[in-house]
């Protein structure tokens, strides 16, 4: 890394930056005023950023052009979300949930079919099209039919877990438990890299404050 | 208190320092790591590679600055390879955050590649709602994106004469640290059916495996690693290979530790026998 | 009307919800659209009673002069003024994209790069064979670690090739861990259709409120 | 429709007919290399593209009379498209030689289109032919999508049944789950303690159903901690999910008998941004040493942040979330997890209405149907009887 052209303004906003990075990781030693400034401040930041990303992006686009260009239908909407502010008065608050009820409706008929598309339909798919053969390619695909079956069986709610059901749970919880192990094993990686661009980041501070 | 009870109770600032120190000592002094490349991340080389010179090939950046370090560097390998090929490469992102990252590799490879905006790629913008957008493109790309980032018309860019949707592009390859790649599985290629490869953060890979076996996707690239293979094969050895030697020490810190802890833990079970519970 | 009407709105949208899925024609597909759309218009609305809630607390907060008050100003300080940044100048201006570039994206990457240390820690104490389900979760936990990097290639290197580490790792990753994830899948499925029948047909209604919304 | 069927009849009458002239100019043609030869014919079908919206249909085509080197050197198709095949045909699109379909979309629906495809080689015009007309219209039913059909009807009356069951006094069992015991516990605990109960509803919104499992849980947590006359503070990420959790909150107060302990300021908004909200939490845990956290809903990197830091600050954590990839995480540093379909759960048995229940063991035999199919599946493919796992290839 050798040092760029940086004026002022470039010192003073990765500055700024560089000081953020150092009050969060001061937090794993333990919490302390810089960590809890460093808080404060994004919390406002981000509220404040998103808040106008939505209005000028999303207010924009979806809200006001669409009724500007005479799609008089979006008034519903934009009284769904008004009625939202009721929640501001305590005598009208629940005026708010007719839009809840609208979200929420929404949201959960959505659900029904797609989630029993995607998450049972699809994996119900993937798991019964293949022929058990006699090679390495069947045996894998037998105990991955093994595993599927004993680990639903984990799943099950109402029925006692005993006898051979809870033998068969137990396998169950155990394929699950193996599954959870590589998730995390997984994850290492990906954020030891962050961390890595961190440390990068600071290093690179460095040389442009002091010279490679 | 003995030396495993003390074993069993290291405070977790030492964990900390050790895992900083990990980081550290390489970024001072870097080595080279060897790297072997997997199939998943070939297949995904080999694609791009079988394309012909003017071939389309359709990237989305998905990703935002805090999975930078480990999407960027298979994000920057896979342009390279594609402006090499003289491929034309059309990227939008879904990711709010999308926009600078895009900006950032493009202008930085095109520089390198000699290859100009609106003729040899092209950068439609950031759209939020993904599932919409998706289906919109599959449509038409310019329903969701009538102009492209910077403002122009899609039918006025010469590189987006003569292609329409999907149909035209000869593969999707999402780079995501987020859950648009079930946006694409579902409404892309579920709906569209072109071929998609994914590029995706090491945490995330596990889950998308299965779609691998399922043929939904014809390739993932698997975090940092995925990209030191993919910069192997391209021939561009970047950001991902130099991680590599960090990922090296910080794994074997993580482990030591580990063997730490049960060394400790059965050489004081039987005192402790009955009084720790299962971790659930 | 407070607990009847929003009912009937949850069943008819619901229902409307589940029926689009199995109707392709173009009035379904626009109606559904609008909708999700008005879900989002919704969400722009409510932003501002969330950015109500975040500035009655800091100024209570400062207002009572609640231990770490001034830490409140803070957050009041740069919600405004980042809030009048974006307002004058929109989100294109460069003020605006460098107080989120170097204020607040340094901080989001920062709190993410803790899970480096956080795992480590997390490891270090769960990571121990106390039970079998707890050393199933190490052992295959450490063997995926070991496979994804070079680091397992090298020190199997000596063995049959389907005992070598990153193999074993695939072996986890490709067999019992897509069965479990298969199973995991197939039970949120029915686990969301069941909760989603129940909101839908009213009998899950604590969103209304505690109490079902009496 | 019965227009169309006489007209394709005609084309394939045509095309027949013409096939021996066709192999007959190839033969006298052989000895004048520069001739060009009348094209061969294109059989072209059109027709409406199944369980779509509308405005799209399928060309499909082939070349009965092409040898395989014929085939060969053509090299590209031009369709092109007319609502009238007398009149002039617009070209649309070209296709790379070896296509046989192509879907046009765009259309009107209800109106006639005619479409030509001609193949060429590098100049010549090789083969021709015209189809149609095609009437695109969107479907008001999606045939691909029966068996998931099949599947939502059926789950939803033995759900229904087993919840009217339920009403009537039929008592179920449920096993125990280690999480659910947990939480009155951890409320105890809290109460003893005499610190408040953390509630962290996630990162989703309220149209997801994890959210709103967590909402029913949140019911059950804060009825208890009115009743104990604890402090329950839930830090929201997104506004409308903290529009509910102050719903459900007060009405817990309330049906509780204690309207006045509800303080707003206890369940409020941080901010929209998945770290900065991170931060924040992390600074609840640390400065009002919560008794007990939950994490419950949609939860994705922050997971283990919260958690080693909930455990940092010595609380009882119990999770439960349907995110997989963070199950691992919670599993490792929290008390109690709820894993997967167990979070849906949960909110049944915490609500403690025997109807709730009622779905539970639709659930259950949802899996046992699930297992059945799997075992037959395996059984049939490996017998090599394809179209019964051909079933389940849903579109």
């Amino acid at each position: 890394m050798t040092p760029q052209e940086w004026g002022l303004y470039e010192y003073i906003f990765n500055g700024v930056a560089a000081l953020l990075t150092l009050c969060i990781f001061s937090f794993l030693y333990k919490d302390n005023p810089f960590y809890k400034f460093a808080e404060r401040l994004v919390a406002g930041v981000a509220t404040g950023y998103f808040t106008m990303l939505l209005f000028w992006t999303n207010f924009m686009d979806k809200v006001y052009d669409p009724l500007k260009a005479g799609q008089w239908w979006y008034i519903f909407p934009a009284v769904l979300g008004v009625m939202m502010w009721t929640r501001f008065s305590k005598k009208w608050a629940w005026v708010s949930r007719y839009s809840i009820a609208f979200y929420i409706g929404i949201g959960s008929g959505v659900s029904i079919t797609v989630y029993l598309y995607t998450y049972l339909f699809k994996q119900l798919q993937a798991t019964i099209g293949f022929p058990i053969t006699m090679d390495i390619a069947g045996l894998n695909q037998f105990l991955v039919i093994i595993a599927v079956l004993s680990a639903l069986v984990y799943f099950f709610f109402s029925t006692p877990h005993k006898g051979a059901l809870g033998f068969v749970s137990k396998i169950g919880i155990y394929v699950i438990m193996i599954c959870f192990g590589a998730g995390f094993g997984l994850t290492v990686m990906g954020r030891v890299a962050l961390l890595v661009n961190r440390v990068i980041f600071l290093k690179g501070y460095l040389i442009q404050l002091f010279g490679g | 208190m003995n030396i495993f009870q003390k074993m069993m109770q290291i405070d977790r600032r030492w964990v900390y320092l050790a895992i900083g120190l990990a980081v550290i000592i390489p970024s001072i002094k870097s080595f080279d790591v060897p790297v072997t490349v997997s199939p998943e991340v070939k297949r995904i080389y080999d694609f791009v590679d079988s394309l012909q010179a003017g071939d389309y090939v359709f990237i989305c950046v998905d990703y935002d600055p805090s999975s930078m370090a480990e999407l960027n560097p298979m994000a920057v390998a896979i342009v390279n390879q594609a402006f090499v090929k003289d491929l034309k490469a059309i990227f939008v992102t879904l990711s709010q955050f999308g926009p600078g990252l895009v900006e950032q590799i493009t202008s930085q490879l095109a520089a390198n590649h000699n290859k100009i905006n609106g003729v040899d790629y092209a950068f439609l913008g950031y759209r939020p709602y993904p599932a919409i957008t998706i289906l919109a493109m599959g449509v038409d790309f310019s329903v969701p994106f009538p102009q492209d980032y910077y403002g122009t018309p899609l039918d006025s860019l010469p590189v987006m004469n003569g292609i329409k949707n999907f149909d035209d592009v000869k593969g999707v390859i999402e780079i995501t640290s987020g859950n648009t790649a079930d946006f694409w599985l579902i409404y892309g290629n579920g709906r569209y059916g072109f071929p998609l490869a994914i590029g995706i953060t090491g945490v995330m890979s596990a889950n998308y495996y299965q779609y691998l076996s399922s043929g939904q996707l014809f390739g993932i690239i698997p975090g940092v690693k995925g990209a030191a293979e993919y910069e192997e094969l391209v021939g561009f050895p970047g950001e991902g290979k130099a991680q590599m030697a960090y990922q090296v020490i910080a794994h074997s810190v993580i482990i030591i530790f580990i063997i730490i802890s049960n060394v400790a833990y059965f050489a004081t079970r039987k005192r402790k026998a009955g009084l720790e519970g299962g971790n659930q | 009307m407070r607990r009847e009407i929003p009912l009937v709105i949850v069943f008819l949208f619901g229902l409307f919800m589940i029926v689009q899925f199995f109707i392709p024609h173009r009035s379904f597909a626009f109606l559904y659209q609008e909708f999700n759309n008005w879900t989002i218009i919704i969400g722009i609305f409510t932003m501002v009673i969330g950015v109500g809630s975040l500035i009655t607390v800091h100024y209570s907060k400062i207002r009572f002069k609640k231990p770490g008050w001034g830490y409140s100003i803070v957050t009041i300080v740069s919600l405004c003024g980042m809030s009048l940044i974006g307002l004058i100048g929109g989100t294109e201006n460069e003020l605006f994209l460098n107080l989120y570039r170097y204020g607040l994206s340094p901080v989001t990457s920062t709190m993410f790069s803790l899970l480096a240390y956080f795992i480590a820690s997390a490891a270090y104490r769960a990571f121990r064979a106390r039970t079998v389900v707890a050393t199933l979760l190490l052992i295959s936990a450490v063997v995926v670690m070991l496979g994804r990097v070079p680091i397992g290639q090298i020190i199997t290197a000596w063995l049959p090739e389907w005992l070598q580490l990153q193999n074993i790792a695939d072996f986890l990753l490709q067999t019992p861990n897509v069965a479990a994830k298969r199973a995991i899948y197939i039970g949120v499925g029915l686990g969301v259709a069941a909760v989603s029948l129940k909101i839908i047909l009213g009998i899950e209604r604590t969103w209304l409120g505690g109490d079902g919304g009496k | 429709m019965k227009k169309s069927g006489f007209k394709f009849l005609v084309v394939l009458a045509v095309s027949i007919w013409l096939t021996p002239f066709a192999s007959f100019a190839e033969v006298i043609s052989a000895d004048s290399a520069f001739q060009s030869f009348p094209p061969m014919p294109i059989i072209v079908t059109v027709s409406d593209m199944p369980n779509d919206p509308g405005g799209a249909l399928i060309v499909e085509w082939s070349i009965p009379d092409a040898d395989s080197l014929t085939l060969a050197s053509m090299n590209v198709y031009q369709i092109s498209r007319s609502s009238n095949p007398d009149s002039e045909f617009e070209s649309i699109t070209s296709l790379v030689a070896g296509s046989t379909r192509y879907e046009d979309s765009g259309l009107e629906d209800g109106k006639n289109y005619y479409y030509r495809i001609i193949a060429f080689d590098n100049d010549n015009r090789l083969a021709e032919g015209t189809g149609g007309p095609g009437v695109p219209s969107g479907q008001w039913f999606n045939t691909g999508r029966i068996p998931i059909l099949i599947m939502v009807v059926l789950f939803a009356t033995t759900a229904i049944g087993f919840i009217v069951s339920a009403k009537k006094g039929y008592k179920f069992y449920v096993r125990p789950i280690a999480g659910i015991r947990a939480v009155d516990d951890a409320i105890g605990r809290a109460t003893e303690m005499g610190r408040p109960i953390l509630y962290v509803p996630g990162l989703g919104t309220a149209s997801e159903v994890a959210t709103i499992a967590a909402f029913t849980i949140l019911g059950r947590v804060a009825r208890k901690v009115a009743e104990y006359n604890t402090r329950v503070i839930v830090p929201n990420y997104d506004p409308v999910v903290m529009a509910v959790c102050q719903e459900v909150v007060k009405g817990a107060y309330t049906a509780a008998g204690k309207p006045d302990m509800y303080d707003a300021n206890d369940v409020y908004f941080v901010t929209q941004d998945q770290f900065p909200y991170t931060a924040a939490v992390n600074g609840v845990m640390l400065r009002q040493k919560p008794a007990t956290n939950f994490y419950m809903g949609m939860f994705y990197a922050e997971s283990l942040v919260l958690a080693e830091t909930g455990f940092i600050s010595g609380s009882i954590q119990i999770a439960g979330t349907d995110q997989l990839v963070q199950i691992p995480f919670f599993v490792s540093v929290c008390d109690f997890v709820l894993m997967g379909e167990e979070l849906y759960a949960a909110s049944a048995y915490l609500s403690q209405e025997p109807q709730q229940l009622g779905t539970l063991k639709a659930q259950d035999w949802g899996k046992v149907l699930v297992v059945v199919l799997i075992i037959v599946g395996m059984i049939f493919s490996t017998f090599g009887w394809e179209s019964f796992a051909a079933w389940f290839d849903v579109g």
